[in-house]
């Protein structure tokens, strides 16, 4: 079965086949912007894990930054997401401020979730995000119904989710591909395969790529390198466009890797250490750098600089916020009010072009 | 006011609704052209269409989620299972994203879910279960099951309307038998108030769903005792006053129910009872419910595990006489 | 992705491609033998339905009974199977008395349940069966448990599980072809696509015939003309040899179309009549009747009174079965003692044959 | 003896018996050379090797399917779910094939499902859940439930050895924290045998799991009362003999688990005391429970839904004065 490889973009914009989707210099540094922003939030996480002030257990998506941050850079305002724990850069991408995901983190009442729950366990309602449940990949199914909701209302809108390699072998993932297959539903899918299951390795969680399988339930399956964030976005981009279109759903899957453990209690001593070192020299912030450094276009200090000040500021908003009232433990379990959504930041410079010809 | 079964109040408020509203629409299997097992979605498929009145594929997993996905976008999904006995293959679902979202993220999720519930009809293990306890231990979860047919139109119409994941238990055993005389056009039978099939002051007999009838059948005439029947109506949100007020009346209780017994709305109401109420009864609170077996098929075993009338009379006899 | 066809096998045995298996002149007066019993026991079980004697709904296999006597026509006796509810053949092929199946229908004491399940939900445990659910297709990740203590132990056994094209579209499907694949295990997979699930039409349950998935899991996927009854034991015959040989699994789909409604209740009013006049000139029994007259070698008109005669007497002692006794009904929900299945019967004269030379 | 931890004792129990018996195996994620999210299985993938110790694809449906299947032909099955939250996952098969199997058609289904359960240490709403009444609403499952390490080692073997489909639930929060002398070698604690805790004349707590541990705690000294601790460690088949026997000796009864409240164990033991015992009472049956909520993540808030010491003492305070 035929699955086409999305190529990195060249970076001169104007040499572009038409189809694919163009890219300015601003957008490129957003690109490394969220990139950078997802890695320093995630170190910031770290350290307060390893200070006690996180409780629970702690994940995060490292080495991953290039798929979320390169998918979500697709999305435009009014679209929808349903993301992952190894995708922080989305949730940034679409709005949600570092602070805010570190207090949720610490359990803070001014995290996402009011300490209500926790880790990557959320999604930014205001900003067009539903949380993820732990359970996977149950987002599977809640965004083909997201899709469904858009192509009842005939609305240009697309629906994107994330999951694991692993993931795939559930039979939610199986009946969300056909249902969406059966519907022709504007939704994407990105399988993001960083080579385990928590210790699982590909090969006793599937037999055949899942790529594979996209053909067979009659759509586009589209393979792409994970770790170069422009080839994410390409690939991300056409599959809104066809979406957006009434062409149905794409299977993007995002080859990477899980540069840490599991959660921060793993030590991941099933991977062989040349595994890490050879993805290590694969890193997507770093070679992402190394291409714009050539191009010269981008000032990465200052972006760096820019970054790590916005953290600082944002780490201490965290740290002032306070712990949940104990009262408020028991309310809210129903809702009085039907739900509002509202819509995410969506930094991809085509939309403001879009916005201001409208 | 036209005289309807309960099947036709289902479908009659299930209309209305969709007529009223264009952000409700249904799923589930054989609903569309078939117009449904069970035949409640009867001609929907001609007046609203084939994106509102959706065919599902055979999955009751991407059904549930695909409604959480399209309710918090603003739609009204209202999802058939085939048989209720169904919904423990969309329990995941259910139970970990459609009942938690608004706990956890101030999302809420205004679905119905459908479950063409209970036996009596040699429908055997897989046809004839009463899953509404499960429910119950899964918070955030409303559960409603109707005994009349005009309950049955007014609490489709407010599960419907409510912003939350609510659990339709519409019992196959009413669906031809019960008449009653339903109101046209739209109107709500509010959720969480338990209604009094009859009142009475010498005993309550707690139930909902079939075996309300079950219930005034058994009791209509006990050597002349007073006896009051409560049609709980909503099983969650429970009306725990409700209940209560009538045990301080009667101050002795039967409660009845088709699904098994341990951890079922029995033992629940029981609980509350033996808590709330210790000081006002004046017997033992008595528990009438099938027994901790899967439904047999064979009529004669079916009938041996369902309660029947006289399980009920003889509870109540008993009771009376304590 | 290459999905092979089996065709009709040639009627002399001695031509044969070394590959196929072989039928003698007995095995085909079986085949066809238990195709007209599962017809005439179903025929009959309606009328006892029309008659009132059967509880609750009514579900039969009109029109597939090629598949269910085809494909279990090659299972060995220690071979195990969780037979579907269009497959009564197999039942009966396995050694079920059709006098068990019409009690079971009756729900008398003497059914294969006792009365405890009705319709097709049961299965001989002491002739190698597990009974289904209703649920669908549960059974599949069954079977896949089956077939693994068969690999655990190193025994040349196989697993022979049914579901139809409707129940491709469930999650433990997915889950059960892609566990078959990554252990690679002893299984047959026969997909009896009827053309509909209930009043489902195939393209509401899947875009891409669900055959073309098979080889997305890792093993062959194998499309047969479900009407012509060898045809589908050819293909059952090398899926079982490949699976005693440690080839893993294999999918069958079976073509064929459901003659009567889902159940005796159902008008098919949604089924094209044309539709069902085509497929009637298809009937698998008439079909194989013709061939096997034109082969001369079989005397089909003693194989009718046979099989009437047997029916007769089954009927008479199903009717003359009680109804089950009440006060059971409560008793035996927990086992005091581990299971125990026996063998299943197994006509196909190659193991009678292999029990000789051994 | 030597004294080790509860962990230590699930995992001791479990070695034992496929030691011993070739037809022992396990099922589960990460159960293989990682040795378990909890390390239960640690060492055993190098003992027993990859075929006895399957690291299972994301797939509990097909876990539990597989190990029916498994079973019925002879070997022993012992499923891990990561987290007992995930056994949702896997809920059609456990509840309609698995406990209906043998009294459908007689065919026994000798297999073990471990559920890491419970709360306390901001699991959050997925990793915190105590799913165990779920089952008891669901014919043809055992469930066990042990607190000590002991009994979770001598539950293990029983559940490994009986016949029947049994929900081994351990408690994530005794993992670590709680240490036992537990013999060597093959034993077996009885199921549906209570426990006593601690013996006592003028009140009973009965509890399981985890909140066996709040509860001697709470009650170590309320007032120099003589408290009875009941241990129920086997939930289906429920001991109810035991219960009642405790209930006539006090005649108040504090019901305590960490579960949600509505349709939860607690209410099958206090409707079981209404109904049987409701002569011997000299007060209302107290229910302390978790209300009916997801358990939430941060500290302060999983603190104030889950059953603290002091909600059991004041309980019991409350109930001895009255
Ligand atoms: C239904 C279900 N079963 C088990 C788990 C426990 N679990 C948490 S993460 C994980 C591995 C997920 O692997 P993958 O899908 O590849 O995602 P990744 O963490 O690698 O991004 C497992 C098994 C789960 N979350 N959901
Ligand atoms: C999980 C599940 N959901 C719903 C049903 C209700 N139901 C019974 S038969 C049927 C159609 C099955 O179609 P198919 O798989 O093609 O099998 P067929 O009856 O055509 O042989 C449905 C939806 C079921 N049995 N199981
Ligand atoms: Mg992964
Ligand atoms: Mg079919």
């Amino acid at each position: 079965m035929a699955t086409t490889t999305a190529r990195p973009a060249p970076l001169d914009p104007h040499q572009h086949p038409a189809h694919e989707a163009r890219l300015t210099v601003d957008d490129r540094r957003e690109l490394m912007r969220y990139m950078l922003l997802m890695r320093a939030t995630e170190e910031r996480a770290l350290t307060l894990y390893r200070q006690g002030k996180v409780p629970g257990s702690h994940y995060d998506g490292r080495g991953q930054e290039a798929v979320s941050v390169g998918s979500a850079f697709a999305l435009s305002p009014r679209d929808r997401a349903c993301i992952l724990h190894r995708d922080l850069g989305a949730h940034l991408l679409r709005g949600v401020r570092p602070g805010r995901v570190l207090a949720q983190m610490m359990g803070r009442a001014g995290g996402l979730t009011g300490g209500r729950d926790g880790n990557m366990h959320f999604g930014d309602k205001d900003l067009g995000c539903v949380g993820m449940v732990s359970m996977l990949p149950d987002m599977a199914p809640v965004a083909c119904g997201l899709a469904l909701a858009f192509q009842m209302r005939s609305e240009p809108r697309v629906a994107m989710t994330w999951f694991g390699d692993g993931s795939t072998a559930n039979g939610q993932w199986h009946e969300a591909m056909n249902v969406a297959g059966v519907r022709k539903l504007p939704v994407v899918f990105v399988l993001e395969n960083n080579q385990f299951a928590y210790s699982t390795p590909n090969s006793l969680e599937f037999v055949v790529d899942p790529i594979e399988r996209a053909a067979s339930y009659g759509f586009p399956g589209v393979k792409v390198d994970g770790n170069d964030v422009e080839a994410v976005f390409q690939a991300s981009a056409e599959a809104c466009e066809r979406a957006r279109q009434g062409g149905g759903p794409t299977l993007i899957e995002a080859e990477t890797m899980r540069m840490h453990g599991h959660g921060a209690h793993d030590d991941m001593s099933y991977v062989p250490p040349e595994m890490l070192e050879e993805w290590s020299r694969r890193d997507p912030i770093e070679s992402y750098e190394a291409r714009l450094h050539e191009a010269g276009d981008v000032d990465l200090d200052s972006l760096r600089e820019e970054v790590k000040a916005e953290l600082d500021s944002e780490t201490d908003w965290a740290l002032a916020q306070e712990m949940p009232d104990p009262s408020t433990a028991t309310g809210g379990v129903f809702a009085t009010e039907d739900p509002v959504m509202g819509d995410g930041k969506a930094p991809w410079s085509r939309w403001a072009k879009e916005a201001s010809h409208a | 006011m036209p005289e309807i079964t309960y099947l036709e109040a289902i479908s009659d408020g299930l209309r209305e609704e969709m007529r009223h509203d264009s952000s409700v629409f249904c799923m589930g299997q054989d609903i569309g052209e078939y117009g449904g097992a069970f035949k409640v979605t009867d001609g929907f498929f001609e007046e609203f269409g084939a994106d509102r009145v959706w065919d599902t594929p055979l999955a009751e997993n991407a059904m549930v989620g695909a409604a959480v996905g399209a309710a918090v976008e603003g739609l009204r999904p209202v999802c058939e299972m085939q048989f209720a006995d169904f919904i423990a293959c969309g329990f995941d679902q259910l139970v970990n994203v459609a009942g938690k979202m608004y706990y956890r993220q101030g999302l809420a999720v205004p679905m119905v879910v459908r479950l063409p519930s209970g036996g009596g009809f040699s429908g055997g293990p897989f046809h004839s279960q009463n899953p509404e306890a499960w429910f119950l231990q899964s918070p955030g979860l409303k559960v409603v099951a109707p005994s009349t047919a005009e309950d049955a139109k007014g609490l489709l119409a407010s599960a419907i309307r409510d912003p939350n994941p609510v659990l339709y238990l519409e019992h196959k055993n009413l669906y031809r038998r019960i008449k009653g005389d339903v109101a046209e056009g739209r109107y709500e039978t509010p959720m969480g108030e338990l209604g009094v099939a009859r009142e009475g002051t010498d005993l309550t007999v707690v139930s909902y769903g079939a075996m309300v009838h079950t219930a005034l059948e058994a009791t209509e005439d006990i050597d002349g005792a007073s006896i009051e029947v409560l049609d709980l109506r909503t099983l969650c949100p429970l009306d725990r006053d409700g209940i209560l007020e009538s045990v301080r009346k009667t101050s002795k209780v039967v409660v009845l129910h088709e699904a098994t017994r341990s951890c079922g709305v029995g033992a629940e109401v029981c609980s509350l009872i033996a808590e709330e109420a210790f000081e006002d009864l004046d017997g033992p609170v008595v528990r009438v419910t099938a027994p901790d077996v899967p439904i047999p098929f064979s009529p004669p075993l079916e009938r041996a595990v369902l309660p029947q009338v006289d399980d009920v009379k003889e509870a109540c006899r008993e009771l009376l006489a304590y």
